[in-house]
C-alpha cells in the first residue's frame, strides 16, 4: 500500500513567557491511501495539535513547528509557503471539527459556504458550483438540499451542521480527511448517523481519514489502525482488532479497562491513578511513570523509545525492551 | 514470543489522592494572580504611578504650591513660565501651577465621591434586577432605559442650571444620573452568575438568599465593577471639567481644571499666552489617560478567561 | 394527561408490600414559558419534563439516560427543587415538598438531598478556598459546636473523597478537573445526605479520571448507604453504576427496568436504537452488532409530536402512534414501557 | 420583519412617555418660578406677573400642567420661548436644527470612516507596530477633553496660523459658498468626532479580535482561504454587527458633544441654543430640547436595532 501521509519526528511547541510546552514531541506517523487511522488520547495528549500541525494551522503567536517533516505524498508540508499551503488545505487535506454549532459562519448561508470552497479550489463558475453543492448535500443525506443551501446555520441542528461540514470537507475530493472529535458534541443516535456517513463516504471517495478522538468505541467503529498518544508522544500503535484484546502499553491497557462496557461484565472499573503530567514540567524518564502500575527503576531515569514489536505494532515501554524486533 | 505479564491488579484504592499537584508555598488567591498580572502590564503600572503622583500632589497641595491659589499679582498678569511661576500666571496674575494643584483636589474629589455613589446605586439596582428578575427587573430596566435615552450632558446641564452649581450639586447630580451603565453591567453579571453551578450548589445546600448574593455572586462580579469604577472616575472628571468650562461647574475663584480653561478662551490670551490654556488641558488629559490605562490593565488582570 | 394519572396508579400499585420509597415523583411536569410579542405574553411552553413518575428505593442507584433535550437534567433540578414544578407531586419520605418555600426546604430536604454537578470548573466558587467551600454547608445548618469541630469534619470529608487535608487553603483553580469533582462530592456529602442527584457527574472528565470518580461514588454509596439518582447521556456509565434505569425522550419516560433486563432485552424501539447506537470497542472475533440508525433529529420540545413523542423517528411506528399517547405500563415484572407495540 | 419593526416602534412609546416625565420633572425642581427673571424688569408689575402666570397655566397643579404640555408637544407645540418673547420654541429649534444635524452627520461619518478601517487593521496584526500606534492614538483620543482640543486647535490653526475660521457656520455678509461652508465645518467636525472615533476604533478592534478567534474562522482557514479573504469575508460582517449597535449608542454622546463643540466654535445649532436657554432659564426651550434630543436618541437606537436584525440572520422575528 502506498503511503499518503508520512510524519517524521514532528515537534510542535508552544512558547510561553515562562516555559516551553512541548504539545507534540517527536511524533512519527504513517497513513496509507484509503486507510483510516485513529489518533487516541486524553485531553492534553497532543492529538489535536498534531492535526493542526498537518493543516498548518497551529495557533500563532506562540505555537510553532520546531522540527520534523510532514510529507503528503512527496511534498513536505512544513516547507510550503503560506500561499502554497492554502492550495493544499481544503483541497488535498480537509478537516472537520468537534463543535458543529460554532464551526459554520453564522452570517453566511449554507450554500454560500459550500460554493465558495468549490469555486476557490476547482475554478468552476458559480452555477455549476451551486449544482455541485446541492449534489454534495444530497450525498450527505439532506433530502431538501435545494432549500438547505438558502438556510443559515442557526436553523440547523448539530447533526445537520456536522453533515454540512462533511459535505464541505469532501467537496474537493480530498486525499485526506482529518476528523477532530467529529461526534463528541453529538448525541449517540446522531453520532451513529454521522459515523455511518463517514464510513460510506470514505469508501465511495477513497479518502483516507485521520480520526482524532478520545472515545475508544468510536475508534473501533471507524478505524483500521490505532495510535495512542500520551503527553505529546506516541506510546503505542496497533491494528484495531488487536489493541482491545492485547494492549501492550500499560497506559493503553488502563485506558481500555477504565471504560465501562455496555454489557456490564466488569464489577469494578480499573482506574489509572493520578493525572496527566502538566506539559511544562514533564518528568525526565517515561512520561507515564508516575501513573504506571508496572513502573520500575529504569522508567524514572531513562526515556523509553517507540519500538517496533512486529511489523504492525510498536510500543514505547521498557517492558518490551528485550523483545526481538520481528521483521 | 513471550510477553511479560500485563495483568493490572484490581485493588486500586480510590482514596489515592491525585499526586500531580505542584507543591506551592502559599495558595494563590485570584486577587494575588490578578495583582501579578497587573504588575506585568507596563502601561497600567505607569498609569497607576502617575495617578499616585497626582493624588499625592492634590493631598499635599498646601505644602507643594509655591503660591496661594488665590493670590493675585495684577502687575504680573499672563506671565510666561519662569522660575517664580513654573507654569506662568493667569489673567489675574495668579500662579497657574498652584491653581492646578488645588484644581486637582476639586477634580479628584468630584471623581471619587461621585463614582462611589454611582457604583453603590448601580450595583444595588443591577443586583436586585439581575437576581430577582421578573417584574422587578422589568421596571428597573425601563427606568434605566429612560435615563440612558437622555444625552448625559443635557441632564447634567439642566439640573445644575436649575439647582445652582456647586461641588455638592455636581456630585449628587453625577451620582443620580450616571449609575445606569453600572446597573446594566451588574445585572448582566448577576444574570449569568445566578445560573452557574456553584450558585445552584449553594442553593441545594440551603444557603440563604442574602448570603448567596453577597458571598457567592457579588465577589465574582466585583472584577467588572472595579474596572467600570476606574473608567467612570475618568469620565466624571472629564464631565466635571466640561461643565466647569461652560460655567456650570465649580465656580470661581475656587480653581478647577475646567474653569481655568473657561477664562482661557479669550482671543488675546490665545494669541499672547499660549501656555495658559495648555496646562490645565494637559492635566485633564493625563489624569484621564492614566485612569483608562489602569482600568484597561485591571480588565485584563481581573478577567479569569485571560490566562497568562 | 389522564393517561399519566393512570400509569401513576399502576406504578404505585405495583410496588411490592413493604417496599419503602425514599422519593416518589408523581406526574411531574416542568414547562418553561416561551415569551414573545409586545407585552411578552407567553405564547407557548418548552415541555422539558412532561409527566414523570418515579419511585426511588432507599439505597439504590437509579439511572436516568437520554439524549440532550430529553429533560433528564430538568427533572433532576426540579426534584431537588431548584425549579418550581409546573404540575405533579414530589414526595420525600412521604413528605410533600412540591410547593415548599425556600425556608421550608432549608428545614426539610436541603440537608437530605444533595447534588453533584457536571462541570467541575463551574461548580466551585472560584473565590472561595476549598476549606471555605466545605465549611459553608456546616455553618449554614449550624452543625457541630464550633469552628474547630467543623474543620475536623471538613478534613474528614477530604480524606473520604481522597484529597489531602493540606489542600484546605487552596483555591479551585489550583486543582485538576478530577480533583474538583472530588471536592464537589465532598461538598455534597458534608451534610450527611441520604439522596444524591448526580447530574452528568462524570461526563466532563477524561476516561481515566472518570473511572476514578465512578469508583469513588460506588465506594461512598456503600460506606454511607446513599441513594443515587444518576443522570447521564452515557449508557455504558449508567449501566455500570445503576440498579434500575429509566430512559427518557422529549420529557417523557419511555422505559424503566432493572438494568439487566433493560440492557439485555430493551422493549421500547427508542431504547433499542439508543443501545445499538453506542459504539463499543470490538474484541477479536466479535460480531458486528446490528445497528438501528434512527432517521432525523430530536424534535423541538417546544412543539413535541402528537401521540407518541417518538413516532416521528420510530422505525416501527404505526398509525395509532401518531394519535394516541401510549400508556406507561408494566410489560414484564418490574419492566415498564410506554409503547403501542405492547398493547 | 415588518411585524418586528412595528413591535419595536410600539415598544418605544412607554419609553417616550418616561422621557417626557423626566424632561418635564427636572424643570419642576427649579426653585421659584420662571417669572423671576421678568421681575428684574421694572416695567413689569406684579399684576402683569399674575396675569402671565394665569395665562401660561402655571398656577395649575403640576400633573395638569404636565398633561397639557404633553398634549401640546404631541402636536409639535412646545410653547413659546420666554426669552425670545412670543416666538414659538419649535420655530427657533427648527431654524437651528439643520446646522446641528449637518455637524453631527459629518462628524459621525468621519468617525466611522476613520475608525473602522483602523480597528480592522489593528485587529489583523495584534501587538504589531501598527496596532500599538493605533491603540496609543485611540487612548489619547478618548482622554482628550473636546473643549480643550477645540481650544488648542483654534489657538494653533486659527489664531496663530490663520488657516481656519475660529467659529460660525459661514463668513458673515458673504454670499453662500460651499467651500466657505466646508471651511467652517472642518474644525468643529474634527473636534466632535475625535472621542467617538477613538472609542469606535477600540471597539472595532476588540470585536474583530473576538471574531477572529471563533471556530468558523478556523473552518475558513481549513478551507484554504488566504488570511485576507478570511478576515474580510468571514470576519468582517460578524465583527461589524456589534459595532452597529455601538454606533446607535454613540448618538447620545454625539448630541451631548455637539453642545460643547457648538459653544466653542460659536456654531449656531441646538446646542448653543440650549446653553443660552439654561443660563436664561428659558424653561419651555430647555424642556423642548431635552425632549427632542432624547427622542433622537431613541430613534437612533431603534434604527440600530432594526439594522442589527437585518444584518444578523440569527435574529428571528
Amino acid at each position: 500500500m502506498a503511503s499518503l501521509l508520512n510524519i517524521e519526528n514532528l515537534k510542535t511547541y508552544f512558547f510561553q513567557k515562562k516555559h516551553v510546552v512541548p504539545a507534540v514531541d517527536g511524533v512519527d506517523l504513517k497513513l496509507n491511501k484509503g486507510e483510516t487511522v485513529a489518533l487516541v488520547g486524553e485531553s492534553g495528549s497532543g492529538k489535536s495539535m498534531t492535526s493542526l500541525s498537518i493543516m498548518g494551522l497551529v495557533p500563532k503567536p506562540g505555537g510553532e513547528i520546531v522540527d520534523g517533516k510532514i510529507m503528503l505524498e512527496d511534498i513536505n508540508l512544513t516547507e510550503l509557503s503560506e500561499d502554497d499551503m492554502c492550495k493544499v488545505r481544503g483541497k488535498e487535506i480537509s478537516m472537520i471539527f468537534q463543535e458543529p454549532m460554532t464551526s459554520l459562519n453564522p452570517v453566511l448561508t449554507i450554500g454560500e459556504q459550500l460554493v465558495e470552497v468549490i469555486t476557490y479550489h476547482q475554478g468552476v463558475n458559480r452555477a455549476s458550483a451551486v449544482e455541485k453543492a446541492i449534489e454534495l448535500l444530497q450525498i450527505v443525506g439532506f433530502s431538501r438540499a435545494e432549500e438547505i443551501i438558502r438556510d443559515y446555520p442557526h436553523r440547523l441542528s448539530g447533526g445537520m451542521r456536522q453533515r454540512v461540514m462533511i459535505a464541505m470537507a469532501m467537496s474537493c475530493n480530498p486525499k485526506l480527511l482529518i476528523a477532530d472529535e467529529p461526534t463528541t458534541a453529538l448525541d449517540v443516535t446522531i453520532q451513529a448517523q454521522i459515523l455511518e456517513l463517514l464510513k460510506n463516504l470514505t469508501k465511495e471517495f477513497d479518502t483516507s481519514i485521520l480520526l482524532i478522538t478520545h472515545d475508544l468505541g468510536v475508534v473501533s467503529e471507524l478505524a483500521e489502525r490505532v495510535i495512542v498518544m500520551y503527553a505529546g508522544e506516541i506510546v503505542e500503535e496497533a491494528p484495531i482488532d488487536e489493541i482491545f484484546d492485547e494492549p501492550y502499553h500499560p497506559y493503553t491497557e488502563g485506558l481500555i479497562k477504565s471504560v465501562p462496557t455496555l454489557t456490564g461484565e466488569i464489577e469494578r472499573l480499573y482506574s489509572i491513578k493520578g493525572n496527566v503530567p502538566s506539559p511544562d514540567s514533564l518528568p525526565k524518564g517515561c512520561r507515564f511513570a508516575s501513573r504506571c502500575n508496572k513502573v520500575f527503576g529504569r522508567c524514572l531515569e531513562e526515556k523509553p523509545q517507540l519500538k517496533s514489536i512486529s511489523n504492525s505494532r510498536s510500543v514505547r515501554c521498557f517492558l518490551y525492551d528485550d523483545e526481538e524486533e520481528v521483521e | 514470543m513471550t510477553l511479560p505479564e500485563k495483568d493490572i491488579s484490581k485493588n486500586q484504592t480510590i482514596t489515592s489522592p491525585d499526586i500531580n499537584l505542584e507543591v506551592k508555598q502559599k495558595p494563590e488567591s485570584l486577587w494575588r494572580i490578578a495583582f501579578d498580572k497587573f504588575m506585568k502590564n507596563k502601561l497600567a503600572v505607569s498609569g497607576a504611578v502617575v495617578l499616585i503622583i497626582i493624588i499625592g500632589m492634590a493631598i499635599f497641595a498646601p505644602l507643594i504650591a509655591p503660591h496661594s491659589p488665590e493670590e493675585q499679582v495684577l502687575t504680573n498678569r499672563l506671565a510666561p513660565p519662569s522660575a517664580e511661576h513654573p507654569l506662568g500666571t493667569d489673567e489675574l496674575g495668579r500662579d497657574t501651577f498652584s491653581r492646578l494643584l488645588y484644581g486637582a483636589r476639586v477634580s479628584l474629589t468630584v471623581g471619587f465621591v461621585a463614582v462611589a455613589g454611582i457604583i453603590s446605586i448601580g450595583t444595588i439596582v443591577g443586583a436586585v434586577a439581575g437576581y430577582f428578575g421578573g417584574i422587578i427587573d422589568s421596571i428597573l430596566m425601563r427606568v434605566v432605559d429612560v435615563i440612558i435615552a437622555f444625552p448625559q450632558i443635557f441632564l447634567l446641564i439642566t439640573l445644575i442650571a436649575v439647582l445652582e452649581p456647586s461641588l455638592g450639586t455636581l456630585i449628587v447630580v453625577f451620582a443620580l444620573f450616571s449609575w445606569t451603565g453600572t446597573a446594566r453591567l451588574v445585572r448582566g453579571e448577576f444574570l449569568t452568575l445566578r445560573t452557574r453551578e456553584f450558585v445552584l450548589a449553594a442553593r441545594t445546600i440551603g444557603i440563604r438568599k442574602g448570603k448567596i448574593i453577597f458571598s457567592h455572586i457579588l465577589p465574582n462580579a466585583i472584577g467588572p465593577i472595579i474596572v467600570t469604577a476606574t473608567l467612570q472616575i475618568g469620565y466624571v472628571i472629564l464631565a466635571e471639567s466640561t461643565l466647569s468650562y461652560l460655567g456650570l461647574g465649580v465656580q470661581p475663584p475656587t480653581p478647577s481644571w475646567g474653569n481655568m480653561l473657561q477664562a482661557a478662551q479669550d482671543f488675546s490670551i490665545m494669541l499672547y499666552a499660549w501656555w495658559y490654556p495648555l496646562f490645565p488641558g494637559l492635566m485633564i488629559l493625563i489624569t484621564i489617560l492614566s485612569f483608562n490605562f489602569v482600568g484597561d490593565g485591571l480588565r485584563d488582570a481581573l478577567d479569569p478567561k485571560r490566562k497568562n | 394527561m389522564d393517561v399519566n394519572v393512570l400509569s401513576e396508579k399502576e406504578n404505585v400499585k405495583s410496588k411490592g408490600p413493604g417496599e419503602d420509597f425514599i422519593l416518589e415523583v408523581k406526574n411531574l411536569k416542568k414547562y418553561f414559558p416561551i415569551k414573545d410579542g409586545i407585552l411578552q405574553k407567553t405564547v407557548g411552553h418548552v415541555k422539558a419534563v412532561d409527566g414523570l413518575n418515579l419511585n426511588i428505593k432507599k439505597g439504590e442507584t437509579f439511572g436516568i439516560v437520554g439524549e440532550s433535550g430529553c429533560g433528564k437534567s430538568t427533572a433532576g433540578r426540579t426534584i431537588i427543587r431548584l425549579n418550581k414544578p409546573t404540575e405533579g407531586k414530589i414526595l420525600y419520605k412521604g413528605e410533600d415538598i412540591t410547593k415548599a418555600s425556600e425556608n421550608q426546604l432549608r428545614k426539610s430536604i436541603r440537608k437530605d438531598i444533595q447534588m453533584i454537578f457536571q462541570d467541575p470548573f463551574a461548580s466551585l466558587n472560584p473565590r472561595k478556598t476549598l476549606g471555605k467551600t466545605l465549611m459553608e454547608p456546616l455553618e449554614a445548618h449550624q452543625l457541630y459546636k464550633n469552628k474547630k469541630e467543623r474543620m475536623d469534619r471538613v478534613k474528614e470529608l477530604l480524606d473520604v473523597v481522597g484529597l489531602d487535608p493540606s489542600y484546605f487553603t487552596r483555591y479551585p483553580h489550583e486543582f485538576s478537573g478530577g480533583q474538583r469533582q472530588r471536592i464537589g462530592i465532598a461538598r455534597a456529602l458534608a451534610l450527611n445526605p441520604e439522596l444524591i442527584i448526580a447530574d452528568e457527574a462524570v461526563s466532563a472528565l477524561d476516561v481515566s479520571i472518570q473511572s476514578q470518580i465512578i469508583n469513588l461514588m460506588k465506594d461512598l454509596q456503600e460506606k454511607f448507604n446513599l441513594t443515587y439518582i444518576f443522570i447521564s447521556h452515557d449508557l455504558s456509565v449508567v449501566r455500570h453504576i445503576s440498579d434500575r434505569v429509566a430512559v427518557m425522550y422529549l420529557g417523557n419516560l419511555m422505559e424503566l427496568a432493572d438494568k439487566d433486563s433493560l440492557y439485555s432485552e430493551p422493549l421500547h424501539p427508542y431504547s433499542k436504537a439508543l443501545l445499538s447506537a453506542v459504539p463499543v470497542p470490538k474484541k477479536k472475533g466479535e460480531e458486528q452488532r446490528e445497528r438501528i440508525v434512527l432517521e432525523g433529529d430530536i424534535p423541538n420540545p417546544a412543539n413535541p409530536p402528537k401521540g407518541c413523542v417518538f413516532h416521528t423517528r420510530c422505525p416501527v411506528a404505526m398509525d395509532v402512534c401518531k394519535e394516541v399517547v401510549p400508556t406507561f405500563k408494566e410489560e414484564k415484572p418490574n419492566h415498564y414501557v410506554a409503547c403501542h407495540l405492547y398493547n | 420583519m415588518i411585524a418586528y419593526i412595528i413591535r419595536r416602534i410600539i415598544l418605544t412609546i412607554p419609553l417616550l412617555l418616561g422621557v417626557s416625565v423626566l424632561s418635564f420633572g427636572i424643570v419642576q425642581l427649579a426653585p421659584g418660578d420662571p417669572t423671576a427673571l421678568m421681575m428684574d424688569n421694572p416695567g413689569i408689575s406684579q399684576e402683569d406677573r399674575e396675569a402671565f402666570l394665569e395665562e401660561q397655566g402655571l398656577n395649575d397643579p403640576v400633573h395638569v400642567q404636565y398633561v397639557r404640555w404633553l398634549g401640546d408637544i404631541v402636536t409639535g407645540d412646545f410653547g413659546e420661548s420666554l426669552i425670545y418673547q412670543g416666538t414659538p420654541v419649535t420655530e427657533l429649534i427648527m431654524a437651528r436644527l439643520p446646522n446641528t444635524l449637518l455637524l453631527m452627520v459629518v462628524s459621525a461619518l468621519l468617525a466611522i470612516v476613520v475608525a473602522i478601517p483602523f480597528g480592522i487593521v489593528s485587529a489583523r496584526k495584534p501587538y504589531s507596530l501598527t496596532d500599538y500606534t493605533v491603540t496609543t492614538a485611540s487612548f489619547l483620543g478618548m482622554a482628550t477633553p473636546n473643549f480643550w482640543f477645540g481650544l488648542v486647535l483654534i489657538m494653533l490653526l486659527s489664531v496663530h496660523l490663520g488657516w481656519f475660521p475660529s467659529g460660525g457656520v459661514a463668513t458673515l455678509n458673504e454670499p453662500f459658498s460651499l467651500l466657505d461652508r466646508i471651511h467652517h465645518l472642518i474644525l468643529p467636525a474634527i473636534v466632535l468626532a475625535t472621542a467617538e472615533t477613538a472609542s469606535l476604533t477600540r471597539y472595532t478592534r476588540s470585536s474583530m479580535l473576538d471574531v477572529l478567534d471563533q471556530d468558523y474562522i478556523r473552518t475558513a482557514r481549513a478551507k484554504g482561504f488566504k488570511q485576507r479573504k478570511v478576515v474580510y469575508k468571514h470576519g468582517l460582517r460578524n465583527g461589524l454587527i456589534p459595532v452597529l449597535t455601538l454606533i446607535g449608542l454613540m448618538l447620545p454622546t454625539f448630541i451631548g458633544g455637539s453642545v460643547v463643540t457648538e459653544k466653542i466654535f460659536n456654531w449656531p445649532g441646538i446646542g448653543l441654543l440650549f446653553i443660552d436657554a439654561t443660563f436664561q432659564r428659558d424653561y419651555p426651550m430647555i424642556m423642548a430640547i431635552t425632549m427632542i434630543s432624547a427622542t433622537l436618541v431613541i430613534i437612533g437606537n431603534l434604527i440600530a436595532d432594526i439594522l442589527y436584525a437585518i444584518f444578523d440572520p440569527r435574529i428571528e422575528y
